[in-house]
């Protein structure tokens, strides 16, 4: 959908081309560079408030060094599934069935048959699975001309029906050692699940920021009128971009399944509104042809750091809900408010 | 209605600015600017693209705030804050960038936001007969006050947006070039009332980039440069062009066509157009282009012009016939074939069919042809912004920064952007291996390419294509400018009501003779609507 | 009647250390953390609210509670925030055993006993005491009530429909399971079974499906008496009296409608939130290295299963103190 | 979001507008006019479908009248939030927050304090409820400048734990007999439940087509600058949308507490989702601008037709959802072939 109210945002501040500093982590420009400084002070906060509630806590760094995991691997498997949609909303669509679709990937790779294949069949399994949905909703959207939003709300619903009935609604027990060790197993001091989110979010960057695929997804979102007159194949380029969200679903469902030892029909529900919402407080216009794959993963820290701070705070589900809704608010607020002064301070003329 | 009564400061004037000022994020648009309009007069704004002048009209018209300066209304200094306060004094505007809401009808976008009222409920009557009343006054009856005004050609589309601005009570209009997406017998129908308004009283601020049209229309004419005033109060009629130019662009432009190269007649068709049919918008087409040969075709808005350029490029399907390039048959319905065979089009409507608003220049420049930069999937902005660079250069963008948005652009040097796609990589050789984004292009469909382009640009896009040409590509031209086709295409085809009546070479057609061709057909009127709306009779 | 609408936990389902109970001795102090899924319905809010009820009844208790989100994942966060504060034991209400097995015993390996509530982790190396109903038995309460019910009518074909709670979760198919198990004893079948989601819409929904699918019947089984407030407003609103209801669970609610008798519904069966109750007692016993003082063992046993009893009119009255 | 793929509707031949018989129900033209056609044959073939599976029960007149109401009464609460919902994607925006809203109101409309004040304080009640967060979604996406998606899903948290908080999650018993009675009441043979969402249908179509803030909606969904330059007051007509969303929302609520005789914080869960979908479906475009309210109550039928296809043919959870998916995609196929080929036929020229 549309902003209704004029977004200062659109039309940002022009800076001496050559400004190395503000553009090295974000090829996207000062305001995308504002939007993610905020959000990373949105993050101090957090965290600040997490220290001043629970000084006994932070006082052991052992704690703090565990705590920054913990909140990490928490991040870990949305995060991976928040890239992919991330493309998806800048090329102009939604999934809505991220979720789901990691749920049926997860019950593919656990069931008794797969698992005899060992832990390479379940991962080719989910890897699949993945990407074989996300070209299921790719070919009803491009070919079959759907609404995005319509094309994978039908599929959310069918794939936690085929999860449901493969599993027989029964939670599946993953025993594959390999697969189960990916959530404990830690890389110079660093949890694997860690690893991968870094990993993923670092290809998602280059492949947006610095390929041809990346540029054409720009194209496809921001105006796929110009981009199929300027000779690029919206459709096959559509497709794709539903088979990419389909293939972070799938690694997305191997990491869940790895932490839970198991996977559920039921599992990874309402993903699909904790990617939007991360992508979107990232700074992706819904409305296709912007986005920044940092952004994004601060969008997800942010949550997950919010939950912590309440599982620290030993709050009631109630309150949680209560301030978690002010946060967000909060969180978007400021980074408004940064991002405008951060662009009057950038392009301030001598 | 005694306050209607426009109050005139003593030589009549109704609008006066004094040093207004207005600023965008690292842009001086308006730099101190002087204007002084009298009731009852044509006053003409010139000015390159990027001059300040569609800021100027906003500021006028409540949209942008001035950062300093004085603006006088009827003798009394006012600030509007919103475009509502500026309707309610008075001042109706028509925007350079078509301002209308799609899926309304021409009626409910003639009275957006004062609609003819009852109690909250549209009095739905009244305003379809208040717009047919409007409608007529701008010769243009035909065009139904119930249809949805997505389902007009872009020239209905300007009636309507002219319809908006006669519907308020307006004492000073303002049109920012209205007459470029209009054809020639529709710019005399929009002369005839601004002389209508201007009897009445009311005051018209002009913008065009023709000079012809100045010279007809206009009274005075104010020069912007750079956001400055650089001459006021001239006189439209006697003031010599040079001297116009001059003023502003400062350098002294020769407004001729580069001259015709002779060359083979014989060679072989790189284009063969044959029979090409879609129902309703062109029917039975063949044309040809020879390699280094610009065919022009003239005709009137909504001959089906643009639907033959979009479908012989594959962005529509056609029904029947087909299109040969190099001898080969491209497959019906497939931009990606066209490309791949070396056809590129410059589309009609920049915004909706051509630019991504909020990415820089550079990579709107570098659209088509990005991914000839890159290198094993990966892309060479450096590369792309250099080459970019050149593109700005040669058709003098302004400002040439490339890493700016390209919403941040005035129309005219939108425009280049557009046309700029397809230049990429053939300038002059600077004899490096570093024309990597060469473009493999070899027929380029330009269709209105001048749309909003200043003189200056403009001679330069000429001999732009005039060089391609000379290089070995084909060009085919579409414009609704005839003098714009007779003086640069070697071969003219005059399109009407969707077929091709004639074709001659371009030096051997006189201006009133293609009117008389393209014009023939118009006594039908059936350019803009069609049909006539049955139901509204019933419903009135 | 708003009964429900009054808030606090009722107080019968917490036990305060009377005098002649040798556990009820204070022992030394410790803390008991405690993680269950966010309450979105009145027994997972019994659940919670018992357990700090019965928390605070001990003077030797400090309850640490984090309430996990919406799903598996966001528990398995919240615990690993709780295990790193180190409690003296954790009882633990998982979203689904076989998904938090793995916390369990992380818990476990960091030296906490964890107290395994209602449902069931996979591994008993992952819990010290689980706690729990008997969802299958459950079903089977349900199934034999409605079977002599029929005999006692009669019916030796009765139509019988199913209002499921949410379809995906284990515990329903055991309930399910039950059901159609104590049926066909008798040679019954379920005529129609619609799945609600433990909210009163969504069993207000079904039910009226259900009941349009199935123009007469003879006797409804309905999970959980939460979405029951539902079900029988659907039965009203059909106009329909001519079955038997039995709900689920054992709410206040539902408890007291039995007792009225002026409805259509005769029975619950019970599965009882006080069970968080006691797992707050034992895990204060496990954390301080005691036993159940009627049993001669040392120490606290391993695995405890609930009884699902029956509440009729007949015995209403005394199960109303238990209804939540 | 955007279609990513060019629409070839955009620019559609030219028609003879006089035929009235298309007219005459869809002001918004044929297009509109083909698609609901194309949704009442998908409901035709519903219909066929539960004949043909259950001809035992069609048989019989008296259930099939009951089988149309049960199927209304249970599309009414969703229907008239959806009216809501459309009106704001016209508008440009999107309202997360329904269900939310929609317990929040359930909830505080049945406290023991508002319940002592009579059916007139509990209507009271709900409709403040529902106008006010309506309103503070408003205020936070006109004024505030935060993108609908995330001003309601923050509205949508909060307002789920206020409500489970105001009812200590507790399932809420309404006592009053009159609000019970909306459930249980008909008026000639018509269930009260049925009229109310038929007014508030015809009040909805009314607004949108014939008045001002019908038709300035669909100017600021459509062009919000268009709509600035005309001298509408966009920032004050979204947060009028909102607002409407919010009392749709109350009114909404009220109409499932009668249905439940009681509420609960947990109730009308993901309400937002089915009520956006039906909307879609009903051939509003998600990116503003155009909509219609006959196609959106259309929409609401076909799902709830569905459910009760599924109810009366008593199909197992998991392969409804899988068949509801493949309905759903098929229901949006055959809308987008009918209108294909209505317009074709329409345009035809002589
Ligand atoms: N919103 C904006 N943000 C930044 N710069 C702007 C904005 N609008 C206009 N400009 C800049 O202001 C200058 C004046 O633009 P304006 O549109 O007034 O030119 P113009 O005289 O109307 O040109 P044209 O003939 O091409 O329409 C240009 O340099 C343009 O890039
Ligand atoms: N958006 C539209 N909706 C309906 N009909 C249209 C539309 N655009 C063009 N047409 C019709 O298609 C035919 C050809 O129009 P087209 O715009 O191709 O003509 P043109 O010669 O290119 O004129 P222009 O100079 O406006 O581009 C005309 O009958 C016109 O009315
Ligand atoms: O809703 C309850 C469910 O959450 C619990 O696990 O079992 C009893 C049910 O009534
Ligand atoms: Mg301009
Ligand atoms: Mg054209």
């Amino acid at each position: 959908m549309k902003a209704t109210t004029a977004d200062p945002g659109t039309r940002p501040a022009i800076s001496k081309d050559g400004d190395g500093l503000r553009r090295w982590w974000s090829s996207e420009g000062n305001e995308f560079a504002g939007r993610n400084l905020a959000l990373i002070g949105v993050l101090v906060v957090l965290v600040v408030l997490g220290v001043l509630t629970r000084p006994d806590l932070y006082s052991d760094p052992e704690w703090v060094r565990n705590n920054i995991f913990t909140i990490l691997q928490q991040a870990s498997a949305i995060g991976v599934v928040t890239v992919g949609m991330t493309f998806v909303i800048i090329g102009g669509g939604i999934d809505l069935s991220v979720g789901a679709i990691m749920a049926l990937a997860g019950v593919w790779a656990t069931t008794v048959a797969t698992q005899s294949f060992g832990a390479g069949g379940m991962i080719f399994t989910a890897i699949a699975v993945g990407v074989g949905t996300g070209l299921v909703n790719g070919l009803l959207i491009s070919y079959g001309r759907l609404v995005p939003f319509i094309a994978t709300l039908a599929m959310m619903v069918a794939a936690r029906g085929l999860a449901a009935s493969i599993s027989g609604k029964q939670t599946q027990i993953s025993g594959d050692a390999t697969i189960n060790g990916i959530a404990s197993t830690e890389i110079l001091g660093v949890p694997l699940l860690v690893i991968i989110l870094v990993l993923v979010v670092a290809a998602g960057w280059v492949l947006l920021n610095r390929t041809t695929f990346g540029r054409r997804t720009v194209a496809v979102g921001g105006n796929p009128e110009a981009a199929r007159l300027a000779g690029i194949n919206v459709k096959r380029h559509t497709l794709l971009l539903y088979a990419l969200s389909g293939l972070c679903c799938g690694i997305g469902a191997l990491m869940l399944t790895a932490q839970a030892n198991s996977a559920q029909a039921a599992m990874a529900n309402l993903y699909e509104l904790d990617a939007i919402a991360a992508a979107i407080i990232g700074g992706t216009l819904l409305s296709g042809g912007r986005g920044t794959i940092v952004g994004a993963l601060f969008g997800v820290l942010v949550f997950s750091t919010i939950t912590n701070l309440f599982a620290i705070n030993n709050l009631t589900t109630e309150s949680q809900n209560m301030i978690k809704g002010g946060i967000i608010v909060a969180a978007v607020l400021i980074q408004q408010f940064r991002f405008g002064s951060l662009t009057k301070l950038f392009s301030r003329r001598p | 209605m005694d306050e209607n009564v426009i109050q005139e400061s003593g030589d009549g004037v109704i609008l006066r600015l004094t040093d207004v000022v207005k600023t965008f994020p690292g842009v001086r648009a308006l730099d101190g600017v002087q204007l002084e309009v009298r009731a009852g007069e044509v006053h003409c704004l010139l000015g390159q693209n990027g001059a300040g002048k569609s800021t100027l009209i906003k500021v006028l018209a409540g949209v942008h705030r001035p950062d300093s300066g004085r603006v006088e209304w009827r003798g009394r200094p006012v600030e509007f804050a919103n475009p509502q306060a500026a309707m309610r004094a008075g001042i109706a505007t028509i925007y350079q960038e078509l301002d209308l809401v799609d899926d309304l009808s021409v009626a409910e976008n003639a009275f957006l936001g004062h609609e003819p009222r009852r109690l909250g409920f549209v009095r739905r009557g009244e305003t379809a007969r208040r717009t047919r009343a409007i409608l007529e006054r701008l010769g243009h009856g035909e065009i139904p006050a119930r249809r949805p005004v997505h389902r007009l050609p872009s020239a209905g589309k300007q009636i309507v947006s002219m319809a908006r601005a006669l519907s308020h009570d307006a004492k000073l209009i303002i049109m920012d070039e209205p007459s470029a997406v209009l054809a020639h017998d529709e710019v005399g129908n929009l002369f005839r009332i601004i002389r209508e308004l201007t009897a009445a009283g009311i005051a018209v601020v002009y913008i065009s980039h023709r000079m012809e049209e100045i010279r007809e229309i206009g009274d005075r004419v104010t020069v912007l440069k750079d956001g400055r005033t650089t001459a006021a109060g001239l006189s439209a009629r006697e003031t010599p062009t040079r001297d116009l130019v001059t003023r502003m662009t400062g350098r002294t432009i020769e407004y001729v066509f580069p001259d015709r190269v002779t060359h083979a007649t014989d060679a072989a068709p790189l284009l063969e157009v044959r029979g090409l049919t879609r129902h309703g918008e062109f029917a039975d087409v063949s044309l040809t282009v020879r390699p280094g040969e610009i065919v022009g075709i003239a005709g009137l808005v909504g001959s089906g012009r643009s639907e033959l350029l979009e479908t012989i490029f594959g962005a529509r399907r056609a029904e029947a016939g087909t299109v040969v390039m190099d001898g080969r048959r491209l497959r019906a319905g497939s931009v990606g074939a066209a490309v791949r065979a070396g056809l590129g089009m410059a589309p009609e409507e920049r915004k909706s069919q051509a630019l991504l608003l909020d990415e820089p220049i550079y990579r709107n420049v570098t659209l088509a042809g990005f991914s000839r930069f890159a290198a094993g999937g990966f892309t060479r902005t450096a590369r792309e912004a250099a080459s970019a660079r050149a593109v700005a250069a040669r058709l003098d963008l302004r400002p040439p920064d490339v890493h700016r948005p390209v919403r941040q652009l005035s129309g005219g040097n939108q425009q280049k952007v557009v046309v700029g796609r397809w230049l990429v990589g053939t300038g002059p050789r600077n004899g490096g291996p570093h024309d990597a984004g060469a473009t493999p292009t070899r027929l380029l469909l330009l269709d209105e390419p001048t749309r909003g382009v200043d003189v200056g640009a403009r001679a330069e896009l000429y001999q732009v294509v005039r060089d391609l040409a000379a290089a070995g590509l084909g060009v085919l031209l579409v414009s609704s400018e005839v003098p714009e086709v007779l003086g640069l295409a070697d071969r003219v085809l005059i399109m009407r009501e969707g077929s091709v009546i004639h074709e001659a070479p371009g030096g051997e057609l006189d201006e009133e003779a293609v009117l008389d061709m393209i014009m023939a057909g118009s006594l039908t009127t059936g350019a803009l609507a069609a049909e006539t709306d049955t139901t509204e009779g019933e419903a009135a | 009647a708003c009964t429900s609408n009054e808030q606090g936990p009722s107080t019968a389902q917490t036990k305060g250390p009377e005098g002649d109970n040798a556990n009820a001795a204070p022992g030394k102090a410790v803390t008991i953390g405690f993680s269950a899924p966010a309450a979105d319905h009145g027994w997972m809010a019994a659940i919670t609210n018992n357990a700090k009820a019965q928390a605070a009844a001990y003077s030797d208790v400090t309850f640490n509670s984090v309430e996990a989100g919406a799903d598996a994942a966001a528990q398995r966060a919240a615990l690993d925030t709780l295990i790193s504060q180190k409690p003296d034991a954790i009882v633990m209400l998982p979203h689904d055993g076989k998904e938090l097995t793995a916390s369990g015993l992380k818990a476990m390996q960091a030296g906490i006993p964890v107290i395994n509530l209602d449902r069931a982790f996979t591994q008993a190396l992952a819990y010290r005491v689980m706690i729990k109903g008997d969802n299958y038995g459950m079903g089977v309460s349900a199934g034999n009530f409605v079977v002599a019910q029929m005999k006692a009518k009669g019916i030796t074909n009765p139509v019988i429909g199913e209002i499921a709670g949410i379809d995906s979760l284990e515990l329903t198919q055991q309930r399910s399971q039950g059901f159609k198990d104590a049926l066909a004893t008798a040679g019954f079948t379920v005529a129609n079974r619609r799945a609600a989601e433990f909210t009163i819409d969504t069993g207000q929904r079904e039910a009226t499906n259900l009941l349009q699918a199935l123009p007469k019947i003879d006797a409804l089984w309905n999970h959980d008496d939460d979405q029951g407030v539902g079900v029988l407003a659907a039965v009203q609103q059909a106009n329909r009296s001519e079955f038997i209801m039995v709900g689920g669970a054992g709410s206040k609610a539902a408890i007291e409608a039995i007792q009225a008798d002026n409805s259509v519904l005769k029975a619950t069966v019970t599965y009882s939130p006080s069970m968080a109750s006691s797992a707050i007692s034992l895990a204060r016993l496990v954390a301080q290295g005691r036993g159940l003082a009627d049993l001669v063992e040392l120490s606290v046993p391993k695995d405890i299963t609930l009884a699902s009893e029956t509440i009729t009119k007949e015995n209403a009255a005394n199960y109303l103190q238990l209804g939540f």
